[in-house]
């Protein structure tokens, strides 16, 4: 089947901040992305588990954007705008995508 | 003396102390023991309900009473005044620098629900009675800390600053929504509409509160194990101090505005305990220097294990022999 | 008048209502607060199981009667004719396309089960009673105006087909079979049976239902928050209007087979009430093309408040005066 | 005869009963009616917590005595041979390589607590008492059935060792956790303290208890439909016998030590239930090549249902003629 | 270690067309796949979330799948048969797996 | 904005033996890590789902480590002698992080 050149950028950010991501997302002119939601995890500032867990504070979701590859760019500076001064992991990964008219 | 022990004893005793024991011994003792995500928080949206509305009624049976609107003033200073107290503390007991010792001061002039519903229910098996608009008071003090904290750390020339989207986050957030509402509620349907409802927000509530302080005790000694390394024994012994020192507040605010014993008692909880729910979702936003091992592990680790067990039937017979209740 | 006006404001006042309100409040205030989505599936589950026992219970006690039967076929017809009217309508009132309209009106001929136990307790407050088989005409509704609305599409030439997956998944769809199955459990251990499990099933329930309500509250505000652009004036009439059609063709329907006042009440609350959680799924695998932004804002953000507000007590003032109730 | 059948009634009419027939039923017709994961997790903690809370309680009123050791130790033996004679079953009438008949025969050698908590409540409709602390023989016989197990397989040169991981997780596993420790809250706690709590953990009980059965219903319809091609008939054979020999077992244990008829019962289940939560989780850590198809659905697709509707009245027919009861 | 190439093939599709999505797999021969949860979300029908939901309607699902390259084709025909007319997002991407002798 | 190489590991895996993984992981010097739920899937041990499971065994967890490429082999075999007798898969994804100091 035909597809097309794609980027995925994943970004594991703190629940807080989930609003304001998605902010500079659709700033940056993305209007698609999925949230999907983490368990736990570690890294430098130690382990976590959502378990449990009543508040926002103690957790983290994942933000994946499909987006065409001319876009990358301005999303990423958008995003690490969000995440400059917080804690979280940004990846970026080629894909190819059916249907790019959607994006 | 005798008469605390027995309260002390009679607390320890009880099955929601139990259970926030059993919590932490399970988490210390790494059981595979955990509460779904999804039960704890319908847990506490039905707790903040059920105390906001049993609130609300309460003041539409008494009236609406001018101790209402000083009460929650007295709160809204002492919210905003204790983390003045401890950041200063800090300083001289840790060597915390500027932004965390703000961020954990926040904590401490908030409050935590918990430990304030821990003790009405405390007061009901002494036979004892409060006023319902202390819901009000604790819904109250929720969000002044986070603003002096902020304040505390962009004096000191850090760039904290608080955007309208936080304010609402702050101001709207779920917990103060739902005992705000709640609060509403009862006062609008009174006594004759909780008839209706209270064999499910009523009668279960200290068994569903037991459930939820085995997942606080089981999340307080995960933590625990997490960050023990943090915990220095200055921080340590401020989390055991600042609680005493913020139920002296309360209980002087209380006195001076002539709160009945139950009351008091309520108004010293709400000033010693420290939050652990709201305050650290503002401070990731706000402040993500701030390491979250320190101020969740001082406030969900220490204060707040401290408070239940030992801090509440101190507060009580403190409340008892100052007031003459 | 006067009945009807005591009547609203005894339903505005109620703690249901309030739930509710605080929800959408809540979501347009753009608080954080949400429910967990597994807790409102539990409750779900749990108000579904609840009220289908319920119902069989009740039927266990009166004996089956024909009427159950008649009052089953009528609510078949009924969810079956709703929709060709509620395209109509739609037609005349709005510019929604063929696809649109149908996808929207089978949400009209199909029911909505929280709409109708919202019922039952206003019934209940007000010390009438209804007859326990309402509980399994409410479940044969949910899925004939699906077909209807399928049958408008295909006629239009569009190729909405429903293979035998999909037949499979509308007829044995969750809430239906818990419904009927409840039903049936109620039926088989009668009163005795329920004597035991009625401390879960009946004294809690509308305590769970405030919460529940709550929960649709938060989902309605905040599809109407989101979904603010799709409502033009004619769509917002027609989720006015139609729901009172709805009402006063479940009425004629009940009447015409001897529906005493409750039940008759019930009937046009079926009647009156739009899908808003089988017929979506239903929609968006069969019809994918239909816009959920427009059926669900519909449904859920508008006929659902207003029936729940304003449509029941009218639905009450109306079945009495014309049952002689 | 007589009185074992009009037991067997009134087992298969119980709602309890029914909920489980109506999950079966929804999960064979493929329903997409599903439970959330988060909730029949919650609802296992309430249970758990409560059954062993009241086991406490009924511990603190009557005195410990000597017969909670010799249970407990009763129940270990019990637990740790019948892995062996299971073993030794399977060899004879299945042709499971060695592994995967040492897995299944772990699940018979520990228990199933719902099938436990369906017994007690038998045991209360029929108006019969039982002593507490088989609550704690039934946490005693989780684990003893996993070692013999895996000594089964060692023995036969397969390398499934038992670490200090494995250890922890078996032995502080959460529903021994829960159970040991509820036990041990309502010993303390005793039945002052329990009045405080029991319109949460005991009133609706029952209700609750229904909800998750229909739960383990739903789970079990969709194991034995995913799972079709694994049960030969000698498996089916072994799924339904070992039961009623574990029943024996338990039985002769029960007589050994003087246990009176409602405890007697409840041995007789002990012995008879078959594992799915706890030895599957640690089969698949430590005998990974071991096939869950298999082990699961014969424990909870087969003996579970076996059990739940045919084996409670047998057992307790059997234990009333047996014990004079 | 001794890696494998293979092709990871995400689909994010509405909740209700999750078992005829697993059939079209099925159908292409592929056996192997895992469903992730996915909390909300945005595109051009606007954004959603899953939070308090109580039908199937309103969520999607993340259905990943690891295949050998040269059923790649086959597995992308069968899942465009029943994405073609719904909403979605179907991605491609190369990675390497253990184990290859499994897929 | 400026990236950086690396590799996305992720390994699907049964739910009991999360915790072993996760040492096995530190114990190649890998501290970061987030782990994702996995809802349901097929494999060769057939269909499963977790819809109202109790127990872990039934269910799966995929954890997800971003790592420096020079890091890959160390992982892969401390990750391969916990999954060696277990079901689960693993794979490995090139991608380019931001802040890449943080690996
Ligand atoms: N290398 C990594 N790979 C995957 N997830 C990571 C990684 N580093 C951090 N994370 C996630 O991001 C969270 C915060 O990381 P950190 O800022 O390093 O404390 C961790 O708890 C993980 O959930
Ligand atoms: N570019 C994208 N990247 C990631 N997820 C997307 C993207 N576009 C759509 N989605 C997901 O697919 C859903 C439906 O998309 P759409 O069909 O564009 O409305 C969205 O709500 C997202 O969850
Ligand atoms: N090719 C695959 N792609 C994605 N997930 C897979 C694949 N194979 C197996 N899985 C996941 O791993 C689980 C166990 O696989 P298996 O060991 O093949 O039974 C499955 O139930 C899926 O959740
Ligand atoms: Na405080
Ligand atoms: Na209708
Ligand atoms: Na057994």
């Amino acid at each position: 089947m035909q597809t097309h050149k794609a980027k995925q950028v994943a970004i594991t950010i703190e629940a807080p901040m989930e609003r304001r991501l998605r902010a500079a997302i659709e700033e940056a002119g993305v209007t698609g992305y999925s949230i999907l939601p983490v368990l736990g995890g570690s890294g430098r500032s130690g382990p976590w588990s959502a378990e449990g867990q009543v508040g926002l504070a103690g957790g983290m979701v994942q933000v994946s954007c499909i987006i065409r590859p001319d876009r990358l760019d301005g999303l990423l500076e958008s995003v690490f705008s969000v995440v400059e001064r917080h804690i979280g992991v940004v990846t970026v990964t080629d894909c190819d995508v059916l249907r790019a008219e959607r994006f | 003396m005798d008469g605390f022990l027995s309260l002390a004893a009679s607390n320890l005793g009880s099955p929601l102390i139990l259970s926030f024991v059993l919590g932490v011994v399970a988490a210390l003792g790494r059981s595979d023991l955990v509460f779904p995500e999804a039960a704890a928080k319908a847990l506490s949206i039905y707790l903040l309900f059920a105390i906001g509305m049993k609130g609300g009624v309460s003041v539409a049976e008494h009236g609406i009473d001018l101790r209402l609107g000083t009460s929650v003033l007295t709160g809204v200073i002492l919210s905003a005044a204790m983390p003045l107290v401890a950041f200063w503390l800090l300083q001289i007991m840790t060597r915390l620098d500027r932004v965390n010792a703000a961020a954990v001061s926040a904590h401490y002039g908030s409050i935590s629900i918990v430990t304030f519903v821990a003790g009405t229910s405390v007061l009901e098996s002494a036979g004892m009675t409060s006023d319902g608009f202390m819901v009000a008071v604790a819904a109250a003090m929720e969000a002044p800390a986070i603003l002096s904290a902020l304040w505390l750390i962009s004096r000191g020339g850090s760039g904290a600053t608080v955007d309208a989207d936080l304010w609402r986050e702050i101001l709207l957030n779920g917990s103060i929504v739902l005992l705000v509402g709640a609060f509403a509620i009862g006062m609008i349907v009174g006594k004759e509409g909780m008839a209706e409802i209270e064999s499910f927000f009523v009668a279960p509530f200290k068994g569903a509160l037991c459930l939820f302080l085995l997942d606080m005790g089981l999340v307080a000694g995960r933590g625990l194990r997490r960050s023990r390394d943090v915990l220095t024994p200055g921080l340590l012994a401020f989390g055991l101090l600042m609680p005493l020192i913020g139920g002296m507040a309360g209980a002087m605010g209380g006195l001076l505005i002539g709160l009945p014993t139950g009351s008091l008692f309520l108004m010293m909880i709400l000033a010693a305990s420290a939050s652990y729910i709201a305050v650290p979702a503002a401070m990731r936003v706000a402040v993500p220097e701030a390491d979250p091992g320190i101020y969740l592990t001082l406030s969900l680790g220490i204060t707040f294990p401290f408070n239940l067990t030992l801090g509440l039937p101190i507060y009580l017979a403190i409340a008892r022999a100052i007031s003459g209740g």
